[in-house]
């Protein structure tokens, strides 16, 4: 990976670092966007989606049914999505399933994001479809950090690998799921690689990058540094 | 015990034994050749031929590659029994071939005559019954001794199969048996001579029966669910190096003789079709046992050649299916094919 | 002899005679029927499967989180190593999804090029599946016929994208090149001799009594339990699921096409088996409309710069891949690196139909029902 | 009337003879193998090869380094005043050992200057001989022994 796309540290690094694109010294560089000011970084922007909020008849029965309990999102690309509180989370996607003319009866995909900026730390995200109307929709409910979910296995049974997954990759915690084991990662596995405070690389694989005849694989910025590993790699062995 | 009587009890079978060896194992291992290129060959692929020309010393290398590899014993297996498993397999399939008769008796010039075949036993094919389901025992006994799962697995398969297609097998040897009267081989092929035709007319539904179950005897598509490959590898899992070849060529001079003893008894052994093989034998005899044992030789190869296409494009059968075949389908009709046999000859004898 | 599938495990009659213990084997991860580093651990009673339990993971490369690590266009090569069989359709879905975020307009020649190249990876991947399915149920030539073809389709590949297997096909926006001189009539002579070919495969497989036996009420699945599971693809139209990506949210102008949707009916492996057979042949039919229906010249790739910033928000956008339906759910916070990307594998979640399957079959059906859902491990275990 | 066709084709093996009939005729058909080593296998114009970078061509623009998404590329432009008249790299690291021949590198490439050749035979004893500098960038090899196909079309040279 080279020096700056990858970024080695933790990359909560500030959302200014980020977009600096180009290296400073690049000669014939492209118009550079105007970012690279030193201003003091911007506190960590909060993520929220940009668009505006789409409303389907299925989206219009929720709102009928819950209220405002159920929140539209907005989605810059015309997809209907829906922000249900945690509590009632199951009893809306109960709804969706059993109500006649929702009829969501696919659970196309299910999955967890995590923000470490925002105020609510997780979030857990169904995508429904209904086979019988052929419209979509996405259900999204926030977590704070260690808080659980209730488990949509009885609504339906094929979210069983989807939370065990999320439950692997993100450390989200679901209430009621039969059996909530490891199911990508090895058994002794400690951390949740798909938070954001996790390192690209994690432990083994820089030790395995490094470690191939224990020299590092990334050549260095400047010439004569990456001339000399270049050297001692070919003819040091 | 002077020279002559020593000769006649030791000193001629030996010969015989040597001379009938020599080419069992050339014909057992270039049928392991014939069966990977016929089989590549069926799926428009070209097979061995690195090895020599047309990949001809495969075997060869095959052969030196499991002589030279490292037979493992397992730890949790029983190795007294684990090694000497494969015997029970190989040595039977080779001991069928001394019954076999190969050719009418070659005269030499001095006059006396010598058999074509190693041991004329009078009950030939009743001893070749014997050893076959005596290579059962090197199956489970391998499977069992292997310590792990697999293999059991592949050996209790193979007890379970085995029983099934015995009588089958058995009763459709018996049908020709009843036809030919005798249970010599060479009266069998003797029989068929003089009756004009082969046994495969009238007994066609044996000949059904009996191939598929020597099919199903020597654990070959479609009924390889010993070693079936991709279930559960099969009992020869934990063999490697030279016990493996021993396995190995146990199956394949299985194969051979199945096909042998198929030519022999329905296709009328050594005997020259459209010839007048009496004749011929009177006239010039050494010319004629030449003959009779290269159209024996042909009809051995068309029944391998079948076995192989039968490999080539049947799926296999299920474990519960392959019982079912064989004690539902095949024991009724070839009980029945007896009976309608037996009635045959008495209504014809009458 | 139907494997009767009651509701809890089974329970042999003799269990209550003799108190026989259930035997575990160890199914897998190197094992030649698990099409990849699949493992199960089966219970059994004798031969028949009392409970199964599949463990996963063996080929976990966290594609997720490398692609959070990559600029959008970076991270299309990653996809074709999910499902390396079907690469064209994971770099369809990946591509079609940002496509989406960006509100993009491709060009019609683009997608029509798209629509042919797709449909060509579907047949090869049905190929390689109707291949090792047959060899692990026993019919050993079926998989050298079906690699024999699949060949054909891959030299088009390499003619057309520069690689055979994982070919990086599309950028973000179009397709980079129109097909080569002589790539046309080429592909037209494969379209009239692969019919022919499959007809070949079906007398092998489809009217074999040991084939019919081997896999007729093999593995049942019901419509009801299918849709629950989430299946999808023909292991869900085996059931007589109709849901077909290309039919229900059309795409990249499948709506020109008409072609029909192959279902089963009683969803076991038969069924699922006939149901890729026939899509193949339908296959063959949407190639010829949309070569036919080409436009002559025209836009290539839609306007779209070197660096790409989506619009902050997020995206679902699913292709119906040879496996089933796969989704790529993407969310981008502005900046030229995604932030959050998951791919809904279909393998992944058709696997979980396994374990319904396979209770009460012997070991041999397992083989069968590992085959008959189609899996690569490498987009189960991401 | 089928009953009986039925029972006839069951009792003759009919079908299983068929599938037997389809394999046969495989039997004589032309076989598929190619003989590698002998024969050379004829790659289309677009096949994605081994990388080669024309070094007289380049002009340091490190736009292939941007692109690569595995970091293979580093090149190193030339002091400022030896820029203005020879715009080549002072040094070019190409790692073949990472490189995932996706073509991304291709795409930006003003001079056109790194391209996929069809070489395919990459075979190395250790890692290290993966790493190319300067000097030992392969290029034009001696394509004679990849010979274009009739599919293939003009190179295009932007």
């Amino acid at each position: 990976m080279t020096e700056e796309t990858k970024e080695p540290g933790t990359p909560e690094a500030p959302k200014a670092a980020e977009s600096a694109p180009a290296p400073a010294e690049k000669p014939a560089a492209p118009a550079a966007p105007a970012a690279a000011k030193p201003a003091a970084p911007p506190a960590p922007k909060k993520w929220e989606p940009t668009g505006e909020v789409v409303t389907t008849p299925v989206t219009e029965r929720l709102a009928a049914t819950f209220g405002d309990a159920v929140a539209g999102v907005k989605s810059s690309c015309k997809e209907a999505t829906v922000l249900v509180p945690k509590a009632r989370l199951v009893e809306v996607l109960q709804f969706l399933r059993d109500d006649a003319d929702c009829a969501m009866d696919y659970l196309s995909d299910m999955t967890g994001a995590h923000y470490p900026n925002n105020d609510k730390k997780f979030e857990v995200v169904y995508h429904l479809w209904s086979m019988t109307h052929k419209q979509s929709l996405r259900v999204k409910a926030q977590l704070d950090d260690g808080e659980a979910c209730p488990t949509a296995i009885h609504v339906w049974p094929g979210a069983d690998w989807m939370e065990r997954e999320a439950h692997d990759l993100l450390g989200i915690v679901f209430l009621g799921h039969p059996n909530l084991k490891v199911i990508l990662l090895p058994d002794d596995f400690e951390g949740h690689p798909l938070r954001k405070e996790f390192p690209l690389g994690g432990a083994q694989e820089e030790m395995i990058r490094a470690n191939r005849y224990g020299k590092p694989v990334y050549l260095p910025e400047d010439l004569e540094e990456a001339q000399k590993i270049v050297e001692e790699r070919r003819h040091g062995r | 015990m002077n020279f002559q009587t020593l000769m006649d009890v030791i000193g001629w079978p030996l010969i015989k034994i040597v001379i009938l060896l020599v080419p069992v194992f050339t014909v057992v291992a270039y049928l392991v050749w014939f069966e990977r290129r016929v089989l590549a060959f069926f799926q428009s692929r070209l097979g061995p031929n690195r090895v020599g020309p047309l990949g001809l010393l495969q075997p060869v290398a095959d052969g030196l590659k499991l002589l030279l590899k490292e037979d493992i014993v397992p730890t949790n297996a029983r190795p007294f029994l684990f090694k000497i498993a494969p015997i029970f397999v190989m040595t039977p399939a080779i001991a069928g071939f001394a019954v076999i008769s190969w050719a009418l008796p070659w005269v030499t010039p001095a006059g006396n005559t010598h058999g074509f075949v190693v041991a004329d036993v009078d009950l030939g094919i009743l001893l070749i019954l014997a050893l076959s389901s005596l290579g059962i025992f090197g199956i489970i006994l391998g499977g069992w001794a292997s310590g792990s799962k697999y293999p059991l697995m592949g050996s209790l398969r193979s007890a379970s199969q085995m029983l099934a297609y015995e009588i089958p097998l058995t009763l459709s040897i018996l049908t020709v048996i009843l036809l030919a009267g005798s249970f010599r081989l060479s009266d069998i092929v003797a029989a068929q001579q003089n009756l004009g035709w082969y046994f495969l007319f009238p007994g066609l539904i044996a000949f059904g029966v009996y191939l598929v179950s020597a099919v199903a005897e020597s654990n070959r598509t479609p009924f390889d669910l010993p070693e079936g490959e991709s279930e559960i590898i099969g009992f020869h899992t934990e063999y490697s190096g030279m016990r493996f070849a021993f396995y190995f060529v146990g199956e394949y001079a299985n194969v051979v003789l199945i096909s042998v003893v198929a030519a022999s008894l329905f296709m009328g052994g050594y005997d020259i079709p459209f010839v007048k093989d009496a004749a011929l034998y009177a006239a010039h005899p050494n010319l004629a046992s030449v003959l009779g044992v290269l159209s024996f030789a042909v009809k051995g190869a068309l029944f391998a050649y079948f076995f192989i296409w039968i490999r080539a494009t049947w799926p296999r059968y299920r474990y519960d299916q392959l019982l079912r075949v064989g004690w539902v389908v095949l024991l009724p009709i070839a009980l029945g094919n007896l009976m309608l046999v037996a009635l045959l000859k008495l209504w014809l004898l009458r | 002899m139907a494997a009767e599938h009651t509701g809890e495990a089974f329970t042999s009659p003799l269990r209550e005679v003799m108190e026989t213990k259930t035997y575990e084997l160890n199914m897998g991860p190197q094992h030649p029927a698990t099409h990849g580093v699949y493992r199960a651990i089966l219970q059994l009673d004798g031969e028949r499967v009392v409970s199964m339990e599949s463990v996963l993971g063996y080929l976990h490369r966290g594609i997720e989180k490398w692609a959070e690590y990559r600029t959008w266009t970076q991270a299309t090569p990653i996809f074709d190593r999910l499902d390396y069989v079907g690469a064209v359709l994971n770099c369809h879905g990946y591509v079609g999804a940002v496509e989406k975020l960006l509100n993009l307009e491709v060009p019609k020649k683009a997608q029509y090029i798209r629509v042919v190249l797709d449909e060509l990876q579907r047949i090869a991947n049905h190929l390689l599946w109707l291949g090792t399915h047959a060899l692990d149920v026993g019919a050993q030539s079926m998989l050298f016929y079906g690699i024999r073809e699949r060949e054909a389709i891959l030299d088009l590949f390499e003619a057309m994208l520069g690689q055979r297997l994982l070919q990086n096909a599309y950028p973000i926006g179009g397709v980079r090149f129109d097909f080569p001189k002589g790539w046309v009539p080429v592909c037209y002579r494969l379209l009239e001799e692969l019919p022919k070919k499959i007809d070949d495969y079906e007398t092998l497989l489809t009217g074999n009594r040991i084939w019919v036996q081997r896999t007729k009420g093999v593995g049942v699945i019901s419509a009801k339990d299918a849709t629950a599971l989430s299946l999808s693809g023909p292991t869900l139209r085996g059931s007589g699921v109709n849901f077909d990506v290309r039919k229900a949210m059309p795409y990249s102008s499948y709506e020109d096409f008409d072609f029909e949707v192959p279902l089963g009916q009683n969803g076991d492996v038969f069924d699922r088996y006939m149901c890729r057979i026939r899509e193949m042949r339908q296959s063959v039919r949407i190639i010829r409309q949309a070569l036919d229906g080409m436009p002559a010249e025209g836009e290539l790739k839609g306007k779209v710069g070197r660096i790409i910033r989506p619009p902050a928000g997020e995206a679902y956008y699913t292709v119906e891949a040879a496996k089933g339906q796969l989704g790529y759910y993407i969310v981008s916070d502005g900046a030229e690196k995604p932030y959050r990307l998951h791919i809904k594998s279909p393998s992944f979640v058709n696997l979980q139909g396994i374990e319904t399957m396979c209770r009460g079959g012997l070991i041999a059906d397992v083989v069968a029902n590992i085959g008959s859902l189609d899996i690569v491990l490498g987009e189960v275990d991401r | 009337m089928n009953a009986a066709a039925r029972f006839i084709k069951m009792v003759t093996f009919w079908e299983l003879i068929k599938g037997m009939v389809v394999t046969n005729k495989y039997m004589f058909k032309p076989k598929v193998t190619e003989l590698y080593p002998d024969v050379r296998p004829v790659l289309p114009y677009r096949t994605k090869g081994r990388l080669h970078v024309e070094i007289e061509t380049c002009i340091s623009c490190r736009m292939c380094e941007k692109a690569c998404p595995e970091g293979c590329i580093k090149v190193f432009p030339p002091s400022k005043e030896v820029f203005k008249t020879d715009k080549r790299p002072a040094q070019f690291y190409l790692n073949q050992e990472h490189c995932l021949h996706c073509g991304l590198c291709v795409d930006p490439c003003p001079t056109g200057s790194i391209h996929h050749s069809h070489e395919y035979e990459m075979v190395v004893y250790n890692f290290d001989d993966l790493l190319f500098d300067k000097e030992t960038l392969p290029y034009d090899l001696d394509q004679k022994q990849y010979r274009w196909n009739v599919l293939g079309n003009v190179p295009v040279k932007r």
